[in-house]
């Protein structure tokens, strides 16, 4: 048996229909049609009160999940593709993310972003909003890379009080496999070490993930370098302690990030690190992102515009030759 | 401070007239208490007055039943707050930067709410409540509390341009929830003029193209405001989905205490809406004989001494110290894995 | 490839029913192609069609005037899109990532337009065209370069429920634009039927909520579209301002290739909209001998052939290198101070 | 003689329409009215079709100014305040920074976002937006922190071809005053040295220039340090080559700003400065921003939540002592 990514997103949120009854998921097509992607495929036959089609309405559609979560329940809201989140953005971060310290009420939302690139999806369907809505004060961040976080993350993130972006990465959506749902049972706000190594560290999130340690065994194999490969897991809060205990092992570090450069979560760690573990690095931290352009359309630009294993090794043999 | 009494269920009549004269005269002397606070530099940051907005705010307050009911007030809505049930301290607090006080100094004026007792307390992007109510409501038809539960909100004239205000009535509507939105159409979004702002003849137009019901009223008419609002709420009480009342009238006052409103024009404020919404209260309660003089003179009393009461309060009241502050945005402890 | 003579004057007549005749079977032979080629591997990405629904576009297209006015095609818009001008070549190298063309391989499928020359290149989000037409007008009429022009967009019933279709159209309202809007409401946006869209009977009962005209047609009805939509066009042509049709028609595919439209229940796909606009079209020009079936039968043919070349040379044509490419979003050279 | 920031931004437009006929103002209250802050006062007079009324639609006011300068018009919209450009988001990230990239067209509009915190301006009349508009490709962000860059910079913003995210702030309107507006003529993309020094470089931007100076007043009278402050100008470009040439001078560096702390110019600045000008540090590079939470109403909170002269001293004596 194995079970994907989406899979793990759709049992999780079946886990979550079934044992809560303050859960209920809103989106557009998620009903009868089971999501533009499948994640809630038959959710509606079992749950046909608690699984409701909205109108193209992304900033009602994050309202209304704040009023019920106001009211007790435990909104699930999926974005048909993160790109579109962009209308919901002012319910997000300006009536979400303050209202806990406005008001000492917690607004238990979490907000499901189909995120980063596919082949041929174009600048309007690709998109890595992490960085966005981690820049405001309130909302938690999640950036689940496997199977298992997939599942155990969906279902902290309703747990939790605050609201929670949930990026869930279209290209690992059937791509990705495990044998079962069963992880490691580390929380939300705690990075994983998921390669360990001693010369190099990179630090990334989602599907770069696995691009990452496919550089790692490439490294390895090619010229017998050790790249320990951090999963931060969730971008807010970020685990800076497991970064740095990486850095003070390895001395060298790339952040590595799938959405555009100009600022965003690698600049966030970089800035963490040297911070705080300035005496640790032997060598200038190092970052690699998406190019500075919209994703583009065509799938040999768009191969070229996120890093690649091609590209996180290059950047790896600058940073080891330093 | 004089109580509006908790009510059971939605009150009519006499009852109705009554809580919701009490309510306007609250608001009114409430508000010109922080007039004068804010011209003495007394208040940091905006002064948003409700001032000839109160019978269509209290009509709509005095219709709500706390405990039960959803209200998401907006700038002008003193006297629809104080008819829920919001006491003069809250007010105060928020205004004079309390540390006590649902917003503690982390937010001021009217932004201010006890989301806890169901009445939200506004963000400042105008249209945006109204889906925010929806959704209290959806959560309490999946709760099963939703038979005999209302949600209401205000908007103004300018915020019906805001897609929020589309989007979220619109949902309401395909929801069929009991939601019910008053525009107060005040003819004027700050300086600018409906003929800036909409195109239609009257707003209430709008009310079709979402399939929901549709009323317009005399903002300045308490006795038709009590009407039209009251039924407007029993209505969506009674199941029968959204309601959309239009009330147009004219703000007796700046959009803020900063601001002389001198581009309204004189002719406006000299026509139909410039009346005090207060002034026809009384006339018209006194005609039929609801109140008497003297009742009328012992309310105002009576409130001028709470409004007293309440400022001297919040003015004792330590602020906010940054030291003490956990200056945390989360609820969540993050810090213990 | 038959060509759209450039009109200087909106087209009337049999000229108008033949304009759009023609538009309508290059874009159903154009888009059959795409399907085949889709389904053959040969596209990446999505492939979005407007099959049924080009008796409504090609109305509106070929009432516009290329260099005059503004068009903003949506998905399902390849019949307006070719009516106004665009060729196929345009179509076949975004659909096949040719490096030539004026997307370059940057954007695909329907993302694509020469704005230089008022066809605006959409992106994804849902009603926010709406806005952009109103610009492009008001930038007309600051450049005294409005009379006699129009600006017009296609939306989806489900665009309908976008803020963005909202403040879009209340601000080319107030401003009296000449906006053409059409809605095709083909009962679905994406799966979601209009019942968990909208609450209202008709979407055209929106227009009096704006201040607008609003129009109903049945969408696979030729000759009332070419009535109802030309006309349309006419009116905000000669100053009437902004003008709403609401054409109800369906969907005859999925939502896009990868779709099989399953959720669409057989009893509306037998019923009054399942009808193919083509067919109506012929019948309609046929009976009213505007056309005759050898002329049809020559056209078909010589689209047929048009169709081919176009995806023949864009299959030849280079794909984007991204050696080559400069990558830079902005057009301002700011490396040298 | 004097002439005031809000003044700059005032006689920058009138300019603009004077001098540019296809330049037009769009706006809520900017006509009769003159504007919420009176950056448009008497100029609907001069220029009655020029300068309009816009409905409470910020969407549809981004979506009307991408429209019409696509028709070869120079719009500048006006934001009530930066906070309700949220409203906006959609159509200026989406809409106006892909347009270029997409269609080689550029889309030449000018949003004035009237920005940063004042006190009792609470949590939605407060933000700094700068980092949210600079993470996406496409958008020029320019954030003048003087009276001369006030009216250069928006004169040349409206002059540029790519979209600019001009962010003025509401502090300085009336609080900034100079002799004339006559400046030095840097360009857009070019950082400016406000303060020379020799043993540490602040790095900041907008109101918190005149802190940093402040504090670098400070520390230069209590000890004797020389402190170098950076004014970026712009954010995206980023003139990182004036960043490095300072710490180059000073082996240390503090980046400072008003926003929220996780992402940001801040960070951008410090991962940049760390990748090109590693071996030039001293001391491990500082971030002093505002703190994680909404922007506070009450005058206290707002003044310990922003950085401050003191704040500024204190970060400075850490990075010094180092
Ligand atoms: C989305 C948004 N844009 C702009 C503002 C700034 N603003 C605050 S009140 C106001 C005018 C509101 O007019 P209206 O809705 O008619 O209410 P009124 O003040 O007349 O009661 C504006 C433009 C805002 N709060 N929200
Ligand atoms: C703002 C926004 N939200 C979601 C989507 C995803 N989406 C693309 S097409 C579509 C359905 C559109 O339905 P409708 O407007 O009726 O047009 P139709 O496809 O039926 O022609 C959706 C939800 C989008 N493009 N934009
Ligand atoms: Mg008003
Ligand atoms: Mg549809």
């Amino acid at each position: 048996m194995s079970v994907t990514y989406i899979d793990a997103i759709r049992e999780a949120q079946e886990t979550l229909l079934r044992d809560d009854p303050r859960v209920f998921l809103y989106g557009q097509d998620i009903a009868a049609f089971g999501g533009a992607f499948k994640a809630t495929k038959g959710l509606v036959e079992q749950f046909p009160d608690r699984v409701l089609d909205a109108p193209i309405s992304e900033d009602a559609m994050a309202g209304l999940a704040i009023g019920a979560a106001l009211q007790g329940m435990r909104p699930i809201i999926e974005m048909q593709f993160a790109d579109f989140s962009s209308i919901a953005f002012n319910q997000i971060v300006n009536h979400a993310a303050t209202h806990f310290y406005r008001t000492g009420m917690p607004v238990p939302i979490t907000v499901r972003l189909p995120s980063g690139g596919t082949a041929g999806s174009g600048p309007f369907h690709s998109q890595s909003m992490e960085a966005i809505y981690a820049h405001y004060p309130g909302v938690v961040v999640v950036t689940p890379a496997t199977v298992a976080d997939a599942y155990a993350m969906l279902i902290e993130s309703v747990k939790l009080d605050d609201p929670v972006i949930y990026c869930e990465h279209k290209f690992l959506y059937r791509w990705l496999k495990a044998k079962s749902l069963q992880g490691d049972g580390l929380p939300i706000g705690r990075a994983r070490i998921t390669r360990t190594g001693r010369h190099a560290t990179v630090v990334t999130y989602s599907a770069m993930v696995h691009e990452a340690v496919r550089a790692a065994e490439r490294l390895q194999h090619e010229s017998g370098w050790e790249i320990e490969v951090v999963d931060l897991r969730s971008v807010k809060p970020l685990d800076i302690d497991t970064v740095l205990a990486s850095v003070a092992r390895t001395g060298r570090i790339l952040a590595l990030g799938e959405a555009f450069p100009w600022g965003g979560v690698t600049a966030e760690v970089v800035s963490r690190v040297v911070a705080d573990g300035f005496h640790l690095l032997e060598a200038p931290p190092m970052r690699l992102n998406a190019r500075d352009t919209p994703v583009p359309y065509h799938p040999k630009l768009w191969a070229a515009h996120r890093p690649t294993p091609e590209s996180i090794c290059d950047s790896l043999r600058k940073l080891l030759s330093y | 401070m004089i109580h509006h009494s908790n009510q059971d269920s939605q009150r009519s009549g006499a009852d109705y007239y009554r809580a919701m004269y009490l309510a306007m005269i609250q608001a009114r002397l409430l508000e010109n208490k922080l007039s004068s606070l804010y011209k003495a530099g007394k208040i940091v940051g905006g002064v948003y007055l409700g001032k000839g907005q109160e019978a269509v705010s209290a009509a709509l307050g005095s219709a709500l039943i706390p405990g039960r009911d959803i209200f998401a007030p907006l700038i002008r809505d003193q006297a629809g707050r104080t008819a829920f049930g919001e006491p003069f301290i809250d007010c105060a607090r928020a205004y004079l930067g309390s540390a006590l006080g649902p917003m503690k100094g982390r937010d001021g004026n009217i932004h201010r709410g006890r989301p806890q007792e169901g009445m939200l307390a506004m963000i400042s992007h105008l249209g945006s409540a109204v889906a925010v109510v929806a959704g209290c409501l959806l959560a309490k038809r999946l709760q099963g509390k939703l038979p005999g539960a209302v949600g209401a909100t205000c908007v103004g004239d300018g915020a019906t341009s805001t897609g929020a205000f589309h989007e979220g009535l619109n949902m309401a509507a395909v929801e069929k929830l009991p939601l019910v939105v008053i525009v107060a159409n005040n003819q004027f979004a700050y300086s600018t003029p409906n003929n800036r702002q909409f195109a239609c003849e009257d707003l209430v137009d709008r009310a079709r193209g979402y399939g929901i019901a549709g009323y317009s009223v005399d903002g300045t008419d308490f006795l038709a405001c009590a009407t039209v609002i009251g039924n407007a709420v029993a209505r969506a009480r009674s199941g029968e989905g959204p309601q959309l009342v239009v009330a147009k009238l004219l703000r007796l006052t700046g959009h803020g205490e900063h601001d002389d409103g001198s581009y309204v024009p004189d002719a406006v404020k000299a026509g139909a809406y410039g009346r005090d919404c207060i002034d026809v209260a009384e006339k018209q309660l006194l005609e039929s004989k609801i109140i008497t003089a003297e009742e009328i003179a012992e309310i105002r009393e009576a409130v001028a001494v709470d409004v007293q009461a309440a400022v001297a309060q919040a003015q004792q009241e330590p602020t906010p110290d940054p030291f003490q502050e956990d200056w945390r945005a989360f609820s969540s402890d993050f810090s213990q894995p």
